[in-house]
């Protein structure tokens, strides 16, 4: 199918609302392994990203993703806000001056987006990170999966962070004390491709 | 939730407009992006010294903000870095043309938002240098972890990084201190009770009538175990020794002893921990020289210590004698 | 009791040593009876400041002592006043031969304690004058009471007179100094949860989820009423109209504003105080010229605020701006 | 009968253990309407009474009394320390050189520790104070009763302060608020009569 600004916008819009109703469940994901503020982070950010978007709304995916990233990292600060940034920053940079993304190049944008996470971040799969969750799922689609399966990749992406001692962010200090939670950024990961793959469907 | 609030959403802003209030003679505040400068910046001439971080640990950092310490401080959201924006225009504001120190606590988020506002200033051709503190000996450095977080040394770094700049150092020799008082220092702490975040209303953990978080960092985060209570001596010992084991300090070195209150413990608790430590500190053949007592990097109501050790040589000694002007550190003026 | 203490019994023992072992160049520690006197005391030539009350107010009184404040502190048990050998030998200890001023807040315990001693340094030909101060509004001072309660103007009195004795003002003029001082100071205080006695391990009372202790004293005794929780801005006005209206401070008036933490609660929250309290200063005309915000006057661990203004003339703040060389309050040295 | 020191001694004795039993209510009694270390107080001064009997037996009632005032005000501080001391000091000056008091020589040297209290606090029977529970079992003496109805007196001061507001002391600070609260000091002055009951029947 084809990804023109408006379904993008649907995305984040979704994003927006679930980042809101599970703001709770984030920050008590983190407060377990972390320090309790995921949720409000990206609430904070996506918060302002509507109003943005409300006042300016873009016309390309490009100048979309452009403005999700800068005013995430303008807004969010701690580790989530710079990562998150980076990913919209990156896929926007893929998607050029097109009106409308395939799905190659959305897989693209999504790769390079992964790409600049892990740049900044230096996280790899099994660190217990928003890698976990973001890796599987865009290894999917670009293999040509639907967006319905890359979403249910996140997921078992993010739980499969619930075993795991953590390598990066703030989890690593805890050592085994981490085992047995999930993931904050892998929850948050896995809900931003649901919205995507319900984005998708409307 | 309790506190002393009004709207959630603006206590970190409130509490930097009631401080600079406070003190308008040493500092003042920018909003939109929030940071606090000294109140005579830029100070043309010499090296400004940026840091910042989560809110939630005052007085650190825009209590030192003023004459011989910080030129700015970036504040983020409570426990959340700043931004690399607010950063950025920070450093702009206070630079006096001869680069700017970044001192920086080792967490992901401060790392990252430091780096990208350090790519930012130097584009617009403003030279940063930055310094990351990891002196938290709680948490093993290794290639399995983010680092050693970055906890009291951060204070006598700013201290005294900050009378260097104040004297006249370049930006090397004040990055190459700062360095140097990084690697000269170590700490460890411990909770008594977690701390609330007044943003969210909710508890950081939970901890039962007998029991301690030992290992904690200052956000909140739990720490590498949970032990029954002890008697202050002991469990001094259990922040002592192993500081004491890992830089490692030697009979004969001289020190710097800092015992901080992480918000709610009594100054009374404190003055017993820093007995413990001075006669610990002796009898391993340490000269502690100079001292710290009281609370200056904290987590929010948390009750708890944490105690850091430097390794003083002659210029850090002097430096750290040096007047300081700001609204949580003063002497010489 | 999940505190940082060995000994219940031994609380303010060690704590006074650890206090007095951070700060060598400024106090000294006699023990047997309990009293700390600054480095250099006696101080010959020079009216000697004497204060003292329950410990558990940390930094109050010990904090206190040093250059251009106390000459001797008389920590009592927690809570509990000094006895009258207690402030007799520090009395004598510090005498230089001008004569001596108590500082005794209004409380029963107090009063009667530092009553005999003066009694028996008359005695030994010493002369000796007392203030007490009573400053608490939350307390009818009628002759059905023990009359209002000596708060924070104990530290503002203790400050200014301090520095009207190192300046060679002589007894009568400093007694008269600490007089007009409490006449012109008003405090008011609540608190958001009781305090923990180490000695005891009780907490002085149970508040639920949503109360505050309205008109509360430093001795975690319950406040004059319970009321809910209200926002910061909102509770601040109810300490500060009762202040205003009670001297009654005047449009024009200059005045100190002195926002004291009770122990746990955060700087955060103390600046969010402030600035409501600052505002309100202005609406009534007051102009704000100098301002303490932070815990000087504390009840151990509890959570909670006081306010203090002090109508400031010329002298008292000329004598506020002098050097002042304690372990809790300096500048100017 | 005849108060002999040992007589004298078995009451001090009497009032160490019972201050030490009811440490706890005392405090609590105190923590209600006051600042929670009457009960603490009173063991300090009496385990330092007990420790100074042990090691110089006085001789006489008169030294007795001497060695209890001074101890009282130069170990238990607070508002206690100071009128229980004078009590004992007033106590003391009255009994003379004498060797046995006779009950008529007691009751006045407990009148006069009572004029000593009340000389120094101000306080007035109904205050809400030691005084409540202490005049009306002097004036039983003073008027020959029997040590038990002097104690009972006590009590049922003590009990009277129940209902009453406080115009001495901390707990004045609280107006309403202390009423329903029995007052720490005639709470303790009442276990002193008891105890002086206690040792005229040994
Ligand atoms: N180096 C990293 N690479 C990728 N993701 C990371 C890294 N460090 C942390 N994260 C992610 O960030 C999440 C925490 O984000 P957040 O709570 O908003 O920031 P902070 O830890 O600064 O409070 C973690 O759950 C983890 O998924
Ligand atoms: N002015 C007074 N006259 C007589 N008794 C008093 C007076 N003030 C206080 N008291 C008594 O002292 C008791 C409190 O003693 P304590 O708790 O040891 O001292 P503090 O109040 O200093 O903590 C009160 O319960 C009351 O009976
Ligand atoms: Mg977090
Ligand atoms: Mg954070
Ligand atoms: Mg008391
Ligand atoms: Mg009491």
């Amino acid at each position: 199918m084809g990804y023109a600004v408006v379904t993008l916008m649907q995305w984040i819009t979704c994003a927006e609302e679930q980042f809101q109703s599970h703001l709770a469940e984030l920050n008590a994901l983190d407060a377990a392994i972390g320090d309790g503020d995921h949720g409000s982070n990206l609430a904070r950010g996506f918060a302002k990203i509507r109003e943005k978007l409300q006042a300016n709304p873009p016309e390309t995916p490009a100048s979309l993703f452009k403005l999700v990233g800068m005013t995430l990292i303008s807004t969010v600060g701690g580790a989530s806000g710079p990562l998150y940034g980076s990913f919209f920053l990156e896929a926007g940079k893929i998607a050029g001056e097109q009106r409308e993304l395939d799905d190659a190049t959305l897989a693209r944008c999504l790769q390079a987006g992964l790409t600049g996470i892990q740049r900044l971040g230096k996280a790899e799969a099994g660190d217990k990170t928003m890698i976990d969750a973001l890796e599987p799922a865009i290894h999917a689609l670009t293999n040509k999966a639907e967006m319905g399966v890359a979403a249910q990749k996140a997921r078992e992406g993010r739980d499969a962070t619930i075993p795991l001692i953590a390598r990066k962010g703030r989890a690593s200090y805890l050592g085994e004390r981490a085992i047995g939670h999930a993931d904050p950024g892998a929850t948050s990961a896995s809900l931003l491709l649901d919205c995507l793959a319900s984005a998708c469907l409307a | 939730m309790k506190a002393l609030i009004n709207q959630p959403d603006q206590v970190v802003t409130e509490a930097l407009q009631g401080m600079a209030m406070a003190y308008p003679n040493l500092i003042r505040l920018h909003e939109n992006p929030q940071y606090v400068l000294r109140a005579d910046a830029p100070k043309t001439g010499k090296v400004a010294l940026v840091s910042g971080g989560g809110s939630g640990h005052e007085p650190m950092h825009a209590g030192f903000v003023g004459r011989g310490m910080l030129d700015a401080a970036c504040p983020g959201a409570i426990f959340t870095s700043p931004t690399p924006d607010q950063i950025q225009e920070a450093s702009t504001a206070v630079h006096g043309g001869q680069g700017i120190l970044h001192i920086v606590k080792n967490y992901t988020g401060d790392v990252l938002n430091f780096q990208m506002a350090a790519e930012l200033l130097q584009n617009d051709g403003i030279e940063v240098h930055s310094v990351v503190i990891d002196d938290d000996v709680a948490v093993k450095d290794s290639l399995y972890t983010a680092g050693r977080r970055g906890v009291g040394a951060t204070v006598l770094a700013e201290k005294i990084c900050g009378a260097a700049a104040e004297a006249g150092a370049n930006l090397n020799a004040i990055t190459a201190l700062c360095t140097s008082i990084n690697d000269s220092a170590r700490s460890m702490g411990l909770a008594l009770s977690p701390c609330t975040n007044p943003e969210t209303g909710q508890a950081s953990f939970t901890l039962g009538e007998n029991e301690i978080e030992y290992g904690i960092g200052i956000h909140g985060e739990p720490g590498r175990q949970r032990i029954p209570w002890q008697p202050a001596d002991t469990l001094t010992e259990k922040l002592m020794l192993p500081i004491i084991e890992d830089l490692p300090f030697k009979k004969g070195d001289e020190v710097l002893l800092f015992v901080n209150g992480l918000g709610a413990t009594p100054l009374l608790e404190l003055n017993i921990v820093y007995r413990a430590a001075a006669r610990l500190a002796s009898q391993h053949g340490l000269k502690v020289s100079r001292r710290l007592v009281g609370a200056y990097m904290t987590s929010l109501d948390m009750a708890g210590v944490s105690i850091t050790l430097l390794r003083l040589d002659e210029s850090m000694r002097s430096y750290w004698d040096a007047p300081v002007c700001t609204p949580a550190l003063r002497w010489g003026c």
